[in-house]
């Protein structure tokens, strides 16, 4: 397919070409794709849409979104962990082979925020694969002289994800891990509790977070209860990933709404980083 | 180049490749993605008398070789669509077929009467078979009901009129039959199979909705024969829909005798799905030997 | 290890995997490839009073995650089956149930009685669903035609009696109870649905019947919920088939309330598939803290 | 999978290592798969049952069948040619690869005509993908000391198959291509009409064929009018191919049906190779 360009979403798509494939951590992948037109227009908190499959198989079916991790030249990065049959389809490419992908999709982080002489303090708070929109993010940040702290949770020491990417920009990061194999022995959102509760009554932080819904739910609260500003990366199964099949909506609180068809919201295309406290959270 | 140019009822189209209601949203979405102008017709997401948030989430799940959804019909409701939707989509470049649904014989006579009010529509579509809502699937599945929706719509608009059945049933043949005398212009064969998909670890279902509709590759041989069963009852067009990927799954709801096909799930895996059909059919008529696309429609050859 | 033992009205199982009709032939092309002692019970292709040649080739093709098949009921006929079949079979270390078709009520009752004579068979399985004979379809499509036969096939037999029903309805719940009323004593829910395939190259069916049974991952969604549908509706055991190829798949059946599974076309990928998915359903019990199968059975959360 | 054992077949299921991989001709891939236990047991006629999917996708759902091209100490190869999506999934496999893989499966060649002082001249005639068998026929023949002479027919040049592996056995091989650009221009039919007429009065011939339907059809016929024994290896959808499905069914001539229900015989058992006087021949 030649590529085809989205002038209102700048999206495409496109055969990439797999430049690198590497397990970073047990059951975790990290690609490099050769997408120099989605290189150059993505922004961080955008993601990517790949098929899973070869094009004259039908299943899985569905394309797997994955948020983009870094831009780098003519390359675009994803990392990913092995869920189901879509990952593990995934992890079985090798470098050189044709990857199907569209992209760049969804809003990017709002960094809105820090137009302001006196920027808020950037709070990354990345759970698990949850991680790699905030690299992106980190990336963006470092590039306008803005230096964030990041808080990153895993399950054990060796699923601790973007350490090393940290650490080059620059970055302050603080580990949780539920086993306490490495940092803090708990949750990550320990640590953002912790975290806000020390900033100076002066400062003011800004949270990103992106990671299991439990998590991003616990960040929420936390971030409401210290009125501190809070924009979450979701994610819902993703049929089409560019705006028309209604399926990965999430609710919105009420006073969101300006009539009652506006409960919900398309992740994919109205996120999928959205403000927190504009989310009716559930129970999942 | 053959002649792709097809006549669903007084519908006359430049080729006979349409998209599939609720695939497509209001083409905004995808205008970006594909040259419309290029399209047999565009058919919108459902709309309704008022507004539907739809339903909670999750509402799709994958399956093999397909998908379930239980969207439940969100969508902006009437005089929003009429105000927000209709003058891009009525400018879009593609003959434009609104797709309705009332809970009552009144609410889609009452759709049909609005949208014939409004310049650009070049069709009605009515979804009597949606599997997602309440009370969605009892006109489809009944004869009386279906013929009487029909008429009570036909009375109401003098815009081509496709009726859109279910293929929930022991005979689609009936409400085939039931559609046509009820004045219907063609028939829409066929919505989704209503399936069920459970997460064992919660030993929850996949859907908030509990059930949803199949679509999708895997449903391609049923909906299939649903068209072919129908094309041997009525004398009206049948468009075909159901698992359509390439340009060869929807010939073979032409030569099974369908007059037209819809484009639905495979969108989702490829935005521009629609045009690979559009070009394969043309591809194979050229290489056959056929002059016209109306050559292949029916063709099936049984000895 | 956890409790497999499965109650299928007065049958007791060692466990709840069964293989389906038609996919593990009459079980001595099956013995080399696994023990034939470890499966729940075995059912055997249909057996029909007279022999059946069968329909002409080809008889099979594939579809997305799934295949058509018209195979026509080929077997041997009742006294081959008793003669040539039925010695291997009841000794093959398996419970043995027998699946039997006929035209007319009497034939089912005629079957019945036959097999009733013999010993070594535990149970007997009506096809009253199978679509790629004519007439295959009249009895479970009509309430009253599926309670007649069964009804019949009660009063020839004492051995444990299922009802195998088809998903090519517009509402299996009545047609359930018209079995469970008829004196059914399980319900096999169900059959393959009925689809097409054509060959675009030569314009042609790609099944010399026209029309053939899909069945394979494809289907299982809309098994499912056929079989949740009716597990609500009736108080006999279901035994739940369509498209199951792993235990996860199995035990999706089981969540949403069969009370047994049958493995069909998932066989023909991996002739060991059924072995596969008894070793994880115990596995699943045993990693979720359930003692038997028993709890897992209809333990569908809705909220 | 544990390989098991069959008995009765002794065919076994397991996953052979793909040791090498390579286009033989245009769209055609030669494949020799590590499979100690179906190369050792394995006879010529035979063939395996490949699964052209991973284990956990379900499309394409049924595996492919292909006859065994040669058994070379541990290893069983084939050669297909890319007709499907299944043809097109296994042309991607690469060295190192596991390959879920059922066999030998089927009757083999019947030599039983070999077993007399005198041998008839074995006549192979092979249209396509249809030569793999004959090379492993002629591979046994040339063990028994019989030699074999081989007819082989192609589209073109380049598509004809086995030439050098009968080179390599010292088989006499005459070819046929439809456009003439080696070997006799026309049908390899022609060569065994030819082949037979110039049989000498005493000597005796048993042809074994296998390709398309209607080549095999018109061998069928040619053998028949020189009263010549012929077997044919057919093929068929097979969905299982081990005789449980009923579907990969071929009509038989009604002398052969011992009552309406054998009318049909499973090719996947009691063939590939019948003997071509029992078939009914179709259409097709
Ligand atoms: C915006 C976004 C960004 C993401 N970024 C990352 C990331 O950077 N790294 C990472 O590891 N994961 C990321 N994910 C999650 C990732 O997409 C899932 O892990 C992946 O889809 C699982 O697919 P699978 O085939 O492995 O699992 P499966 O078991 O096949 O799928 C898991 C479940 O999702 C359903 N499903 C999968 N795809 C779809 C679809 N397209 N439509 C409907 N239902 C579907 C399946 O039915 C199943 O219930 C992201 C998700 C979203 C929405
Ligand atoms: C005994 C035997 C030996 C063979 N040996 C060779 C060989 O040595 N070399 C060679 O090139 N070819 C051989 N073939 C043919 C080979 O099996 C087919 O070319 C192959 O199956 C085509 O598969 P595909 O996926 O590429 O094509 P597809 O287009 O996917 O399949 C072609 C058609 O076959 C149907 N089909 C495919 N597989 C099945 C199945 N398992 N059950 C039912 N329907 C099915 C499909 O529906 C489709 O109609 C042999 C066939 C048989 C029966
Ligand atoms: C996500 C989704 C939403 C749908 N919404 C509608 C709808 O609003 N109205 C309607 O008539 N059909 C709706 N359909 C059904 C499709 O129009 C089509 O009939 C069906 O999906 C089968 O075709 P396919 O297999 O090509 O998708 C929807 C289908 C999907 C997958
Ligand atoms: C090749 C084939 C032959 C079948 N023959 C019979 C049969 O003789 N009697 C019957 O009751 N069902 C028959 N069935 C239906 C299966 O028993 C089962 O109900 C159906 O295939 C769905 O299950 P599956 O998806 O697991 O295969 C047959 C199915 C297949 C694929
Ligand atoms: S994934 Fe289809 S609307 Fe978002
Ligand atoms: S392929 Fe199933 S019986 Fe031969």
């Amino acid at each position: 397919m030649n590529p085809t360009s989205s002038p209102t979403q700048a999206a495409i798509a496109m055969m990439a070409r797999l430049v690198t494939i590497k397990s970073v951590a047990p059951h975790h992948f990290q690609l490099s794709l050769l997408a120099p037109a989605m290189a150059s227009r993505a922004l961080a908190g955008q993601f990517v849409h790949v098929l899973p499959r070869a094009a004259d198989t039908s299943d899985p079916f569905l394309r797997r979104a994955f948020s983009i991790m870094a831009m780098r030249g003519e390359e675009i990065d994803i990392l990913f962990r092995v869920e189901g049959r879509g990952t593990r389809q995934l992890s079985l490419l090798r470098a050189g082979d044709n990857v199907d992908v569209i992209g760049p999709l969804g809003r990017p982080f709002d960094v809105s925020p820090f137009h302001v002489k006196q920027p808020p303090l950037p709070l990354l708070v990345g759970g698990g694969v949850g991680v790699p929109p905030l690299l992106c993010l980190a990336g963006a940040l470092r590039a306008r002289q803005i230096t964030p702290l990041a808080l990153i949770g895993a399950r054990t020491s060796n699923e601790v994800l973007g350490a090393t990417e940290l650490a080059s920009m620059d970055v302050r990061t603080r580990l949780a891990t539920d086993d306490g194999s490495v940092g803090h022995h708990g949750r990550v959102t320990d640590l953002l509790e912790h975290t806000l509760h020390e900033l100076p009554p002066e400062a003011s932080a800004v949270v990103y977070a992106c990671g299991p819904y439990p998590m991003l739910r616990a960040v929420a609260q936390i971030a409401a209860r210290h009125r501190t500003l809070c924009q979450v990366s979701l994610e819902e199964n993703m049929p089409c990933g560019i705006g028309v099949c209604n399926g990965c909506v999430v609710a919105m609180k009420q006073e969101q709404n300006k009539d009652d068809y506006g409960r919900y919201r398309r992740i994919c295309l109205e996120g999928p980083a959205l403000w927190a406290h504009e989310i009716e959270w559930g129970e999942r | 180049m053959a002649d792709l140019v097809t006549q669903i009822g007084p519908l006359r189209l430049q080729n006979p490749v349409l998209t599939a209601s609720g695939t497509f949203g209001y083409s905004d979405e995808m205008a970006p993605w594909l040259d419309l102008t290029r399209l047999g017709a565009l058919v919108c997401k459902t709309v309704t008398r008022a507004p539907r948030a739809g339903n909670a989430p999750p509402r799709t799940c994958e399956t093999s070789s397909g998908m379930l959804n239980a969207i439940g019909l969100q969508n902006v409701g009437l005089e929003a669509f009429r105000r927000d939707k209709l003058p891009f989509l009525r400018d879009c470049g593609a003959p434009l077929i609104v797709n309705v649904a009332g809970e009552t014989v009144e609410d889609f006579a009452f759709l049909c009467r609005a949208l014939s009010e409004e310049d650009g529509i070049a069709g009605i579509e009515l979804n009597i078979s949606c599997p997602n809502v309440a009370h969605g699937l009892d006109f489809a599945t009944d004869p009386h009901l279906t013929e009487d929706v029909v008429a009570h719509a036909r009375r109401a608009t003098t815009l081509p009129l496709f009726a859109k059945l279910s293929p929930n049933v022991s005979d689609i043949t009936l409400i085939a039959r039931a559609a046509q005398n009820g004045g219907a212009d063609a028939l829409c064969v066929a919505n989704t199979f209503v399936g069920l998909a459970v997460d064992v670890r919660s030993r929850r279902p996949r859907l908030s909705n509990v059930t949803g509709g199949l679509s999708g590759p895997a449903i391609k041989p049923l909906a299939l024969r649903a068209v072919w069963k129908c094309a041997g009852t009525v004398s009206i067009p049948i468009i075909g829909v159901g698992g359509i990927v390439t340009a060869h799954d929807a010939l073979e709801f032409l030569i099974a005798g369908a007059t037209a096909v819809q484009v639905g799930t495979a969108t989702f895996a490829q935005p521009r799905a629609v045009l690979t059909v559009i070009e394969g059919i043309d591809a194979y008529l050229n290489e056959n030997g056929f002059r016209s696309v109306t050559d292949v429609v029916g063709s099936l050859k049984l000895d």
